[in-house]
């Protein structure tokens, strides 16, 4: 187990260059410069050119690169262009609130999910799975933005039972949590579905009933314990879809997540803030698809122990 | 359900009724107001601050002079500064400080503040906001006592109050600046009605009551910014009781407002001149009939009625009616006949084409777009094709700032709002001779020898009404060459709570509210 | 059905497609996904004929009017109508789709063949970059392509474009891999069939399947993202109706005047649909084996 | 023998509906199970073997199966008339059943101690200690070397004969009155076969076991059972002592059976296959089903399922002409 971990590890290492040269090159490349946004409207080019050389933008694009890279090592993300606060406590403090969101996301479509799919595939062909079945597709094909808005317009104005919105604790998370993992759920309900019918067929689940095993142990104790191993592979890319759903959910629940930093820095030109949050939603991103590799081998010890 | 309308005296009636007097039932003490802010403040140094920092720093800082709170007039009222007065030739300005008024951090106000503030702001690196509002206009400046400071002007200038009274101005306690170094700029220590407590980016600033306030202690305990960016997540957020006050929402939200008995609409109008900047040194638009003839074409009634509720007002020259020097002349009428009149004599009978470069994503005022697509068909009646082009916010300043020969903008949507709520601010910035780009936004490259020595004189004026005509002969000239397409000026809608009093909306227009020392809440 | 004079290699040829469009029409959700899609494709092809108004040409007396006779759908902020919005729409969005889709299919083929087929550094290389892609989750690549181009028509299909190339790459490389070593590639590659012979006659055949499903699928993705793209204001500029950007406008309005933004999100709902539908429905027929 | 059967069948019949087609799977099937027997139940594949092993236990999944008709007494109760709850206290308790294929019969996530003392918890009401207790002392009873650590492993560690003790131990940790193996050692080779036959032959004798033993194959027939019952096409097509079916097959089919097995001492005799294959069980011929293979057919075959004759001592047939010797 442990050296397909490090082989894993090392072969983060090119992927991560090739992340932070992407996100410094794509911006790089744009039009616009944040020395002119920083200037404000009434500025003229001395302004500009002295907020250039303060930030360093005048630098060739090469030197640019190293002295950002340099800075990283030593876990400096760089000041804001616009803001002139460091860009590390700015970024993490969002970055908690997207992962707090995309979690609870996550765990609301895999609980959701997995019994949905689950019960689906004990009562296969009946009224419950094709309009669960029915309900997945719709989750998925929902543009999330859409979702929320109804949902915040339902759920907290027309019936005051949310905030609409706006805070970090966990109840006002609930809502942008249901809109973002409505398309989750319905992709894992799907999966379950598959997995379970193709599980519930299996020997050892005849030997369990005749065993006299009553059919909710069979099913919960055995039979999902077994259908989790394809699921969980793809828990990781679930929560990268996850990640990147929450740009727009965040701007329509005003949750002060990375969606937001990322779509203003994009717009002001602030390299540092862009270039450091799509650098640590990748890692993020890169280290959740490993762990998921990993929790592979938790459901099926015929991986662990080879 | 009481909706509070206020608008300028200026000419233009918009027949509406004033701001009524709150009924005079007893302020209560105590309690916490959250208003909605479009996003994060940048941060709190005042000469430096971009926009949504001005919230802040109204509420935390003051300045010699202040504009006149819940007045629709921008007048100029004592602050920091007792008295002043002028000399004969108008260049020497003598200020009387306030006596035992003390920074939030317990160090005297004194004329050595108002000397630090223009020795920042005078000398070393031009990198903030306000050296330009300064810069070439303040010679000198002296404090031979604690009490005065001496501003010796390098020419006369009319408006010199309205620049102190701008928030770029205000001043933070030196002292404090010494203290916390280089982060000064996010621990902001004034003399105003409200104490800084905190900045939590993405969530929120708090500030909390100065019991020490010269003016009288706030009735409020606390006031919380939040940023909110979607107008309709602002709206429900007032409606669901999260939200006190709510700007910037649209014009259509009001129904709805006055619907429920717990909240209430302020609309005010706004300091922002929409107009389309025609590049003159690209053709046709360098023929002034073609100019003309697209100011002729637009129904500027029906976007007023329609598009924005009756509440926007037809423009005639670049200014909104609640600036400072705004000149009460006759817009163009809706005329198409005479449009395409003009258009035959400048050979441009059968029509042309040409593109208008507007803000894409980032803009405040959310009615920027159908504004532009409604104007794109007014244009089609006269056979003009305008294709849309939006750019964001950083593209198109990058593009704006091209200096004649690579600057592509044929035609570019504008508003430039004056926050020193005067005249010569705007137009130095975007009509004169030598504000075109790169040195100043003058996109329509327009150069009026006339034009700048109206300008000019006006601000020279000792004695306003003199300035005020300079001024409408300044409009005349420029509303006659039309280097741009004058449209409206929208107002502001905002929506607040009901037990919500002495709220303050913006003087000078802009889209920023605050809370002072009068500002409480009906428990 | 099949007609006994042929010969056998031809009679045997013409069953599979029989076999194929038997199965196809039995399964339900192809059906229906089938049906969406055709009537979208109509609407894309014939949109302009088939609109009851001008999408571009509004009144402004009739601004934000709810649903009626006169406007199906109802009117949008400055009085156009919203039905024929979608309707244009539908060739906007359609044409967002198919160049998007086309351009992951034809570079991912491109890298996921060449890395597959040769191998060694070249595969590593190519493998490495396409995990540089995956390493950003979906829409973030996205953001980051459209914020290096600016937002606009075109620079949101280069952006859905190579934000689909991944999925492609893998489908193909994963395909050659498997058939490379079967006997009759030796074969072909030692009876001297050029490289490219081989690949295009042999290889790329065989993941035909999974790569037509990946593009019906990616058909709805692309959708969706070029539609959260406007909604942050990054995507298709108006006034061009796409119905992203639709939605987006009409969110100021959603308490006021609900039909604005609902519409345009309904049609995207179905569409989407419609393609994932297809796509179940094509990979049940296609290959059964390869039920996700 | 006590004369009161264990285990009574009456008139089973089970169906299986695929594609809108009955197939008639099990078609009147009868036999009692007398206690300490080992009754063998013996037939090609597709002959109703394990679906009659399965009505019994009630684990004929609907759909596609069902059991439609007859009566199962077990100890004197109907096991039709129970419902789930009461059926699930007789499964593995009262009949206990071991299948085919050991590798794939065991939870591949689970260790063998957890899914033993699981079971063993469940049906014998002891704390798990005692359970893993119970569970080792049965793995040492069946010879396996290492219980302990046979315990903590999972099934895919262990080889095939190894799985097959693990699970005749977990089966017999209940103290079953009656084991029903389902051709426990056709996918063993020879050698584990042959210890895994001498397990249940001791564990019959030692516990009193009676036994329900479904194979293809006669030579484990031979070597184990008592009585024996041939299945062919759903149906019993002969019931008679071990040593009776060999010396005197009654039913053609059982002869053609016999005849199909190699002989170590005839080395020279060809194998004899039975010409054409076993009927469509959607829709089976009237009268008798072996009628198109039997080279003895007689019109009135044709005509109605011949029924049992007696043909000897505790031994019947279901042919017209039983006993008669094929040309």
């Amino acid at each position: 187990m442990l050296p397909y971990i490090l082989r894993r590890l090392i072969h983060l290492i090119p992927v991560m260059i090739g992340v932070t040269l992407c996100s410094f090159l794509l911006l790089k490349l744009a039009p616009g410069d944040p020395a002119e946004v920083l200037a404000g409207i009434e500025a003229n080019p001395e302004v500009i050119e002295a907020i250039r050389r303060k930030h360093g933008l005048d630098q060739p694009l090469p030197v640019q690169y190293f002295y950002y890279l340099g800075n990283l090592m030593l876990g400096d993300f760089g000041k804001s262009i616009s803001t002139g606060l460091d860009v590390g406590p700015m970024m993490w403090r969002a970055l908690i609130v997207t992962l707090k969101l995309s979690a609870l996301g996550l765990v609301l479509a895999l609980v959701v999910g997995i019994v949905i799919g689950a019960v689906a595939a004990v009562r296969q062909n009946s009224f419950f799975d094709s309009t669960s079945m029915l309900f997945a597709l719709f989750g998925a094909a929902m543009p999330n933005f859409w979702l929320g808005l109804l949902l915040m317009w339902t759920l907290s104005v027309t019936f005051p039972i949310f905030p609409a919105g706006g805070g970090t604790d966990l109840y006002s998370l609930i809502l942008p949590a249901i809109t973002l993992g409505t398309g989750a759920m319905a992709l894992i309900a799907r999966m379950t579905r598959a997995s379970m019918l193709e599980v519930i067929r299996q020997d050892y689940i005849r030997t369990a009933y005749a065993n006299g095993l009553s059919p909710p142990i069979v099913i919960i104790r055995h039979a999902l314990k077994n259908a989790m191993i394809p699921i969980s592979t793809v828990i990781g890319l679930q929560f990268g879809y996850l990640l990147g759903g929450s740009v727009a959910t965040e701007i329509v629940f005003a949750v002060p997540g990375v969606g937001q930093l990322l779509v203003d820095g994009i717009l002001a030109r602030d390299y540092p803030v862009v270039q450091s949050t799509m650098l640590m939603v990748a890692i993020i991103f890169v280290l959740v698809n490993l762990i998921t590799d990993i929790s592979y081998a938790y459901f099926d010890p015929r991986i662990r122990l080879k | 359900m009481t909706r509070h309308v206020a608008w300028l005296g200026g000419a233009v009636a918009l027949g509406l009724m004033t701001m009524l007097p709150a009924f005079a039932d007893e302020p209560q003490k105590g309690g916490t107001i959250t208003i909605a802010i479009a996003g994060d403040p940048e941060h709190f140094d005042p000469p430096d601050h971009i926009n949504i920092g001005a919230l802040t720093i109204r509420m935390v800082h003051e300045g010699l002079v202040r504009f006149k709170p819940f007045s629709d007039q921008a007048e100029i009222e004592p602050s920091l500064a007792e008295s002043w007065d002028v000399s004969e030739d108008g260049k020497t300005w003598t200020f009387t400080l306030r006596d035992g008024v003390t920074f939030h951090d317990g160090t005297p106000f004194t004329s050595a503040a108002v000397k630090h503030y223009f020795d920042r702001v005078m000398t070393g690196e031009m990198t903030n906001k306000g050296s330009p509002l300064f810069r070439g206009l303040v010679e000198s400046y002296q404090a031979p006592d604690e009490q005065t400071i001496v501003f010796t002007l390098s020419q006369p200038h009319s408006y010199f109050l309205h620049r102190l009274a701008h928030e770029a101005s205000f001043f933070n306690s030196p002292e404090a600046e010494r203290v916390h170094g280089e982060d000064f700029i996010f621990n902001p220590v004034g003399t105003g009605p409200f104490r800084f407590v905190e900045f939590v980016p993405g969530q929120h600033v708090i500030l909390e009551r100065n019991a020490a306030y010269w003016r009288g202690e706030p009735y409020l305990d606390q006031v919380i910014q939040k940023p909110v960016r979607e107008v309709g997540t602002r709206l429900l957020q007032l409606e669901a009781g999260q939200l006190h006050v709510a700007p910037l929402l649209s014009e259509e939200m009001i129904p709805r407002l006055e619907e429920s008995p717990d909240l209430e609409s302020v609309v005010t109008l706004s300091n922002r001149a929409f107009r389309i900047s025609l590049n003159t040194t690209k053709k046709p638009f360098d023929d002034i009939r073609v100019r003309q003839a697209l100011n002729y074409a637009i129904n500027r009634d029906e976007l007023t009625e329609f598009l924005f509720g009756g509440l926007a007002v037809a423009i005639p020259g670049g200014l909104s009616p609640k600036t400072a020097g705004f000149a009460d002349i006759e817009p163009y009428p809706y005329d198409p006949d005479r449009a395409r009149e003009l258009l035959e004599q400048a050979e441009y009978g059968d029509g042309f084409e040409f593109t208008l470069t507007l803000h894409g994503a980032g803009t405040i005022m959310p009615k920027d777009l159908p504004l532009a697509e409604t104007i794109q068909q007014y244009l089609q009646a006269i056979g003009v094709t305008m294709n849309l082009q939006t750019m964001e916010w950083a593209a198109m300043r990058h593009e704006g700032r091209q200096p004649r020969e690579e600057n592509k903008l044929e035609a570019s949507f504008e508003q430039w709002p004056p926050s020193t709520g005067e005249a010569s601010w705007v137009f130095t910035a975007t009509a004169h001779t030598n504000a075109v780009p790169p040195n100043g936004v003058n996109r329509a490259f327009y150069s009026s020898p006339v034009f700048d020595h109206l300008l000019a004189t006006s601000m020279a004026q000792r004695d306003n009404a003199m300035r005020d005509e300079f001024l409408r002969g300044a409009q005349l000239v420029l509303r006659e060459d039309a280097p741009w397409v004058f449209l409206l000026t929208p107002s502001v809608v905002a929506g607040k709570r009901s037990n919500v009093q002495n709220f303050v909306f913006d003087p000078v227009g802009g889209v920023s509210t605050w809370a002072n020392e009068q500002t409480w809440l009906r428990q | 059905m099949t007609d006994a004079s042929l010969s056998p290699a031809v009679r045997r040829h013409q069953r599979p497609m029989s076999a194929f469009w038997r199965r196809f029409s039995t399964n339900r959700s192809a059906q229906i996904g089938f049906l969406i899609v055709g009537v979208y494709l109509f609407f894309a092809a014939f949109g302009p004929w088939v609109a009851p108004y001008d999408p571009l040409a509004g009144s402004l007396r009739m601004r934000l009017a709810p649903p009626s006779t006169e406007f199906w759908l109802g009117t949008d902020d400055i009085g156009r109508d919203i039905l024929s919005r979608i309707i244009y729409g539908a060739r906007v969005s359609f044409i967002i789709m198919a160049t998007a889709v086309a351009i992951g299919l034809v570079i991912g083929v491109l890298i996921g063949v060449v890395g597959g087929y040769f191998g060694g550094i070249i595969d590593s290389i190519l493998m490495r970059i396409i995990d540089v892609m995956l390493a950003f989750p979906s829409i973030f690549l996205a953001i980051g392509i459209v914020a290096a181009l600016g937002p606009g028509f075109f620079n949101v299909i280069v952006a859905t474009g190579l934000f689909s190339v991944p999925q492609f790459a893998r489908i193909a490389r994963a395909s050659v891999l498997s058939l490379k070593e079967r006997e009759f590639v030796e074969a072909a590659h030692a009876s001297g069939e050029s490289t490219f012979n081989i690949i295009s006659l042999y290889l790329l055949p065989n993941s035909l399947a999974p790569l037509m499903v990946q593009t019906t699928l990616r058909m709805s993705t692309v959708l969706l993202t070029a539609a959260a793209l406007s909604f942050l204001g990054l995507g298709v500029q108006p006034p061009t109706p796409e119905w992203g950007a639709m939605l987006s406008n009409g969110r100021t309005y959603v308490m006021i005047a609900p039909h604005v933004a609902t519409y345009p999100g309904l049609a995207i709902f179905i569409v989407v649909i419609g393609f994932n539908l297809l796509g179940d429905g094509l990979r049940d027929t296609l290959d059964p084996r390869m039920k996700q | 023998m006590s004369s009161q059967p264990l285990l009574s069948v009456r008139d089973l019949q089970t169906q299986f509906v695929s594609d809108g087609r009955v197939i008639k799977a099990v078609d009147g099937v009868s036999f009692d199970v007398r206690p300490g027997e080992i009754l063998g139940i013996v037939g090609e594949s597709g002959s109703g073997k394990s679906v009659t092993a399965l009505s019994v236990m009630g684990l004929i999944p609907w759909p596609p199966g069902r059991v439609v008709g007859g009566s199962i007494m077990f100890e004197g109760e109907d096991l039709r008339a129970k419902t789930q709850a009461q059926m699930r206290r007789v499964r593995g308790a009262g009949i206990a059943m071991v299948f085919q294929e050991p590798r794939t019969a065991m939870n591949p996530v689970f260790r063998i101690g957890e899914q033993m003392t699981e079971v063993i918890m469940l049906h014998r009401k002891m704390s798990r200690a005692e359970a893993s207790g119970e569970a080792r002392s049965m793995l040492d009873r069946v010879h396996i070397a290492e219980p302990g650590r046979v315990m903590s492993a999972y099934p895919f560690e262990l080889s095939g004969g190894m799985l097959q003790r693990v699970m005749i131990a977990m089966e017999l940790a209940l103290r079953p009155r009656l084991l029903i193996a389902d051709e426990p050692t056709t996918a063993l080779d020879v050698t584990i076969q042959a210890q895994i036959l001498r397990l249940i032959r001791e564990l019959h004798d030692e516990f009193d076991l009676t036994v329900l033993f479904i194979t293809h194959d006669l030579g484990v027939i031979a070597q184990l059972c008592d009585r024996v019952m041939v299945m062919y096409a759903g149906a019993v097509v002969e019931l008679s002592p071990v040593d009776a079916l060999f010396h005197s097959p009654a039913h053609p089919y059982t002869r053609k059976l016999l005849a199909a097995v190699p002989s170590v001492v005839d080395t020279r005799n060809t194998l004899r296959s039975i010409a054409g294959d076993v009927p469509d069980l959607a829709d089976l011929p009237p009268g008798c089903r072996f009628y198109d293979r039997c080279d003895l057919r007689q019109p009135e075959c044709r005509l109605a399922i011949p029924d049992l004759r007696k043909v000897g001592e505790d031994h019947t047939a279901r042919c017209v002409l039983p006993n008669a010797i094929s040309p």
